[in-house]
């Protein structure tokens, strides 16, 4: 069954709300009371319930399945999380309460900061990025700013091929000129290559470790000696902190800024597509800069420094990145997830999430192509090309026919770096059982692509949607809802 | 380790399929000095379920909960009822705990979600399209003023003083590193807005005006005016609304000729949580849609000949663009979207406007009996459920000490603006659907006590 | 996909809780400790989640369309409801905590069965009984009580044949013997062969009204009267008051004592079959006879009323039918779904469930037979016959081509007095527009099995499960899960 | 009215398919003097939901609920930590708003459930089988009485002093009506079971022989003795569990010859609410199968071969059987069973013993630091995770003392049973998982206090 839209089932008559009635007032609108239509439908509760439940039902979900994709990190969401960040001493806060009726919201701010400096043997943490791709700009500006503290104006960013789209964007976004790192052929940073690049115009080395060809950067230590020589800094891009956790410190290996995704490492809810929550851990070097605000102990009281409190604490902030102070309803999940792992189970998710990615690597790669197999062990995703199925099937056909077998498919044609890349992240919530399941129904679709199994190319069948028409979608963009009768008249 | 569901039996076996001897084999690649030999020292344990609840309650009992106090805290925040089927239909595990639905053949529950989400914004704000959603309300401004520098391909933007200082905060950060030139000013404790100034200011330079409505202070202006002034000289009208509830009153800024509306999306179905997730909304004109930052979700066909939803555009964004996007912003605010679109279904446009009838009904007593309270002027001729109050003394001091005494009685202008003191008497006040009568009394004498 | 049981998924040695480490003691479980493998699997708590959402996606539910069902009443349950009852307030409280820490949750008790007296015109009502036919037998107990403090032994009750089965089950259950009473060709009670029923040995008579025809008795008064007059007690059948709450009190028609199924008329969840609760409320000759315990409010503190406090207040009580005081967390459901409805709610909620119901038998008495339509109006619920469907089709095929047609099937073969009833009731929480989309299926249907369609005979076929073998359970039932080898060896 | 969706024109529209002129006309059966004219005079109108979440939350807060204080109290309603998700999976839409599983084509959720529950049941109370839940334990105790009058066609039960004294009561007010004789008398305060007297009363009226591992006292004995002389007369013996967390560390009552056992399952994913809803347990030996009261699942297949679940051998309930049927029940406590099973199978085997010891070893605790207080003698030889304090005082009035001073210290013996003052100083106290070492200290000295 179709689900229709509410513009088309609902009535700017209906409500499923009741409020107490308006007491009689003069209006003190300025005149500028609206009168015209606003054309938004209300359904029923009743009605509204059941839209969205029954649409709810045509999205896959880790509560579904496993979900492997790569340098994604969909892992088991626990629902102690959601019950914590709604009791209401943290979820009914405004966030500009004084100080004084907030001082168990600022300890969470700061309990959290503490696990993520000391997991990261880094100086301090920037807590207000909204989220990843935030947080590489919070680094990039603490280190312009860091730069241009002592007049030193540089202009350009190096990146790997390998990178996240959002670090080449970030840097964009920022006023810098970006140049591309090349690779070794063992899918690593080329370190002679960077080098020789290096000079008085780079500002800094974005790096992703371990990067997305699920390999740790084994030059880590070395490339960031040489960053600093240099003169420059190295960010590092923290997506994929969930290998490592517990077990190796980016702080040890010379880093001077690294976000991480809460919703990666400590499992707070994507949520179809957000929020995220990017805090950014800094080296001692770049920790002046932070952006406010933040929260410091001050004897036994927590207290924000923001803009009215900073005066003489934080001179060199470079600034505020956004209003208020940053994504408190992950940070109360985020704690709530590694206080139950604690140290010893903060470990054991990156060693449970690299082991289970090695064991994929190694049940597949005698019928699917792994470019860097042969590098070593990866990290906690496995990497596969498309290199020896059919001519004329892809990466997508693979992608769409694990659908038709009950999962979600892989990160495709992701890092550019290989051809027709398929990234499987299994992540440390699967149980083995649900690994074999997995591995049962990619070995059936890459031994299907290899025969030529000419229905592959039209999977999936079995969604509630076939492939879609992505060009139309483009070239003709509808992006909102038209009354028939106003469409057909505009055409 | 609860969630951890490999036996050690599990990891022996995958170790002998792997031809490893141990987990340690796999971190080879990790340099032997940098390898942690063991959990890192001075951290706690795992601990149980209970263990953990009972920590976090005990920190949130620490903090006093707007629910727990008369509450009247405003400024780019708002307090409003969310109804019980909102909160439970997000946790559906099939919302939560899904990604970006970039693989739209298992994932139209969202994107059929976030089509009639852009669709409701775009009728809010008055604007042709509008995008998946952003962080917040200041990021999704200063987006706007990147947007507007692209399109006019002009680099001096003017903010209107009535603008939440945070945002001209996040402004004043970017533009720092991108070379823009931002006009700004702390406001004056007067009535009326500063759309004359603004308009005065508009130059051939000029890439937008952006303008806050209701702005920092709760007056309500025409924009109309604003917006032809801009568009006479080649600049963008940029409108900011922080309290979306306004327009279920007051005329769309779309509508008033803004070409670019952002605003905190919030105040509908997200709730307050101490500032965060947070809700960007983003709209424009059809004709810049190209322009815009931001995930679009847009309709189409499948190979069935089924209607259906992708995410579209996507020559825009980051992961194909790379540092050629029109944003660096990947994953955005998608459950805060679903709540707010929620919400706003329950409400329909019956609901909304009854919703900011009330909300509006209450600020004008509220604002009437505390302007009664000796000591207190009320600043605003226009308003619509926000007003400043002007007191007879700095009011950080008042709210410091309302506080101490139950009572959660507004922002106060010193904290908003800490290099303005000659506006440091200003409270802005706040009033929703959730004030009682009897909070407003409870205000109004603590005031009084207060000013005494 | 097939979800596979537990028993096969799960092993003794997985689980999805931590707990603190026990702290070291000698036993004292006098030498009986558990030694042997209780066979208890257990599932991490990702494999936890994943097991029971799919599972639920097997079901039908309320939340993704309307629900037909005759006599269940299967209105909306709005998510506040379940908030309140979720209240640690109220969730959190042990049933034998003193009384001055619970006042609050006496009030509750107190003031819900305020609502429920004034509701029904009754003189009180008895909260504990866990559902409706609980609550039918806590009638015929206080009227067995007032007979015998009469010492009237009297020995039989009168049930019509329309009765929902649990009436003769309860009368049997406390040792009455049960006789039918006839109905009339129009589907009501036979007014003049019940007065010649009436005598002596008769204690009570047990009538549903609106009946299960869907039919309002007319004659009640009279009939009460009448029963009165020989010496007997009205029992009501309250399964239907959501047709008349607003619009008729029992306590008008002479009903001496009436379950009021909550979960019915005040919308408490189904729960895929219970929780129900079924209050009792009762006539001034029944309410000395109420059970133990009961909330009273002295001065301004409530009491509750039970053994250690009866003593002096409440000597003719039949004493205790349950552990504790009721189903409290449906009483917080109830009373917060009445006070969102109010007194003008309420009424309007028994009109629209009748327009509803009347709306649908004349959309479609031209297809299906009505067999009462003749006699008026119906109440909540619409009562079709299998008369005039092709030779060989049945109710039952209706009912499974209306799951194709994306709907819970409509109560079938209930009442009995009906050859292949059909009975529909759509409750007052449907749009018309649902309304509407329900009677095009059936209507579609109703022809397909008049033209002799011989597909619908296989239906459903897009639900979860095809028709299931319900003789092969019956026959050889196998009740619980035994591994495979077990099994295997005991055949 | 938020929850009716029609309009006034849907009405009208209706009215007219109808051929009725108003709504009134369809209540033309209805006697004119019974009917009302309008709304009941003196109850409230309509309310938003905000206004009732705040009238209900006001009520709430008028109890001091178990999180808020140290608390010790059991008696047949035991406090234990529930796992969140637990609580998310019962509300999702599809369990929570679904009817009994009448129709098995679109109920197979349920279905399924109900198997893997029967199943867990069975193995914990050491059954053969289990049926799909009864409304509590008081009740299923009474039905197990009357099954053991059916198979044994006797009419006379003996109930353990050591038995709840609310399912005696619960016994004593159906028996009346149904003939039935039932033996019973208060317990005393002796650390030994009344195993050797039932054992002596058994005759060959006896039908059944009824006994509670653990007692109301928190003894536990060895049930062995007693079902062999149940049997030796051709009696059955019922076993009532009151706390099924207990058998995850004591034997199982099914394997120590009880014919019947039933239990209150609250303490497994249900948790206090008052009272209820709670969750009778209901397991038998596979012979007496037919004579079992409440709903069964039984596997199938269905018309295309695949395993399925159905409802069966409804032959035994009152819809198709009528008054011929094994009980009256209908609606029963499906959600709980679901929250239950989900319960178990987050804890399994491993996780329920782990449970148990952690409960038992807190509780050995407990005791021997009360025991400590002048004035406190421990009864217990054995216990789970509940035992009896004989104190130096009437125990009512020190439950409603320490209440007062903010601890919930145990149910009182005068409060269970006060008709038998002899053993009012005696005070039933239980010790979960939630219990803290600071709740058992301050317990010990309020507890010091009150009785110095």
């Amino acid at each position: 069954l179709e689900e229709a839209l509410i513009f088309e089932i609902g009535s700017t008559e209906t409500t499923g709300v009741d409020f107490a009635e308006a007491p009689k007032v003069a209006s003190r609108l300025g005149n500028l009371a609206r009168t015209d239509g606003i054309g938004l439908p209300g359904l029923s509760e009743q009605e509204t319930v059941r839209h969205y439940t029954r649409l709810s039902r045509q999205n896959y979900a880790i509560d579904l399945g496993l979900f492997p994709l790569g340098s994604c990190t969909m892992k088991h969401n626990p629902r102690l999380n959601e019950k914590v960040a709604r009791m209401p001493g943290f979820a009914d806060l405004h966030p500009l309460a004084p100080q004084s009726t907030v001082q168990g919201a600022l300890a969470v701010i700061h309990e959290l900061a503490a696990w993520l400096v000391t997991l990261t043997g880094m100086h301090s943490v920037a807590m207000s990025p909204k989220a990843g791709a935030h947080g590489e700009l919070c680094g990039l500006l603490a280190i312009r700013a860091a730069l241009e503290s002592r007049g030193d104006a540089r202009s350009v960013i190096l990146v790997p091929e390998s990178a996240h789209g959002t670090n080449p964007a970030t840097a964009a976004f920022c006023g810098y000129k970006v140049e591309d790192i090349p690779a070794t052929p063992d899918g690593r940073v080329d370190l002679e290559a960077l080098k020789a690049r290096l000079g008085p115009d780079v500002a800094a080395v974005m790096i992703t470790n371990p990067n997305t060809c699920g390999l740790f950067e084994r030059d880590m230590k070395t490339i960031s000696d040489a960053v600093h020589a240099a003169g420059a800094f190295v960010y590092c891009d923290g997506a994929n902190f969930n290998a490592i956790v517990g077990r190796v410190r980016p702080g040890d290996l010379g880093v001077d800024a690294m976000h991480i995704n809460l919703h990666k490492t400590f499992s707070t809810p994507h949520g179809g597509g957000g929020p995220g929550s990017g805090p950014v851990v800094l080296s001692e070097a770049l920790a002046p800069f932070a952006p406010l605000p933040f929260v410091e102990k001050q004897g036994d009281k927590f207290v924000l420094i923001e803009e009215e409190t900073a005066e003489d604490h934080h001179v060199q902030t470079f600034g505020r990145m956004v209003a208020f102070h940053g994504q408190m309803g992950m940070f109360t999940r985020a704690l709530t997830y590694i206080l139950s792992h604690g140290a010893d189970g903060l470990r054991q998710v990156a060693t449970d999430a690299v082991l289970n990615a090695n064991y994929i690597l190694r049940s597949l790669d005698d019928v699917l192509d792994a470019p860097f197999g042969g590098s070593g062990p990866c990290m906690h995703e496995a990497l596969f090309s498309d290199k020896g199925l059919a001519e004329g099937f892809t990466t997508l056909d693979i992608a769409k026919g694990l659908i038709d077998e009950g999962f979600h498919p892989m990160t495709m044609y992701f890092p550019l770096v290989v051809h027709g890349a398929m990234l499987v992240e299994p992540t440390e919530t699967e149980s083995k059982a649900a690994l074999d399941q997995f591995i049962l129904a990619l070995r059936s679709l890459a031994e299907r692509a290899k025969a030529g199994d000419e229905a592959l190319k039209s999977a999936p069948y079995f969604a509630p949607r076939r492939r879609l028409d992505e060009t139309l979608a483009a070239r003709k963009p509808v992006l909102t809802w038209t009354e028939p009768e106003l469409a057909e008249a505009a055409e | 380790m609860r969630y951890l569901p490999l036996t050690d039996t599990d990891r022996q076996d995958m170790l002998t399929v792997i031809g490893a001897s141990s987990v340690d084999d796999l971190f080879v690649d990790v340099p032997a000095e940098a390898r942690l030999p063991g959990k890192i020292a001075g951290l706690p344990e795992h601990a149980s379920e209970l263990a953990v609840e009972r920590h976090m309650a005990a920190l949130a009992r620490k903090n006093l909960s707007a629910g727990e106090a008369p509450f009247f805290l405003g400024a780019g925040a708002y307090r409003h009822h969310v109804p019980a089927s909102v909160d439970h239909l997000i946790q559906r595990g099939e919302f939560l705990t899904a990604y970006t639905p970039y693989q739209p053949e298992i994932a139209q529950g969202t994107l059929q979600v976030l089509f009639e989400f852009q669709t409701q914004v775009a009728r809010l704000l008055g604007c042709d399209v509008a995008n998946a959603s952003m962080y917040d309300g200041s990021t999704a401004c200063w987006e706007a003023i990147g947007m507007a520098r692209r399109i006019t391909k002009r680099g001096k933007a003017i903010l209107s003083s009535g603008l939440h200082p945070h945002y001209v905060s996040v402004a004043n950060t970017m533009a720092k590193f991108t070379g823009d030139a931002l006009l700004h000013q702390a406001p004056t404790l007067d009535a009326a807005t500063d759309i004359d100034a603004l308009i005065a200011g508009i130059d051939k330079d000029t890439s937008c005006v952006v303008v806050q409505y209701p702005d920092i202070l709760g007056r309500i202006a025409d924009l109309t005016p604003l917006a032809d002034a801009a568009h006479a000289a080649g600049a963008l009208l940029v409108a900011v609304v922080t309290e979306p509830v306004a327009l279920g009153a007051i005329k769309a800024p779309g509508h008033m000729g803004a070409d670019i509306v952002v605003g905190e999306g919030q105040s509908i179905g997200v709730g307050l949580q101490f500032g965060g997730p947070y809700l960007g909304l983003f709209g424009c004109k059809q004709k810049y849609v190209r322009q815009m930052p931001g995930r679009l979700c847009g309709e189409t066909v499948d190979a069935a000949g089924k209607r259906g939803f992708v995410l579209t555009l996507s020559t825009r964004e980051q992961h194909i663009r790379r540092e050629k996007a029109t944003s660096n912003i990947c994953t955005n605010s998608g459950l805060c979207a679903l709540a707010f679109s929620i919400h706003m279904t329950l409400l329909g446009e019956r609901g909304l406007r009854e919703l900011a009838a009330l909300n509006h009904a209450l600020a004008v007593q509220a604002a009437d009996r505390l302007a009664q309270v000796p000591g207190v002027t009320l600043l605003n001729d226009s308003f619509f459920n926000e007003f400043t109050l002007i007191l007879s003394k700095d009011a950080r001091e008042v709210v410091r000490n309302l506080a101490d005494n139950g009572v959660l009685g507004g922002v106060s202008l010193g904290r908003l603006f800490p290099d303005a003191p000659e506006i440091g008497n200003g409270l802005v006040v706040a009033v929703t659907e959730t004030v009682t009568a009897e909070d407003i009394e409870a205000f109004a004498k603590a005031l009084e006590e207060e000013l005494a």
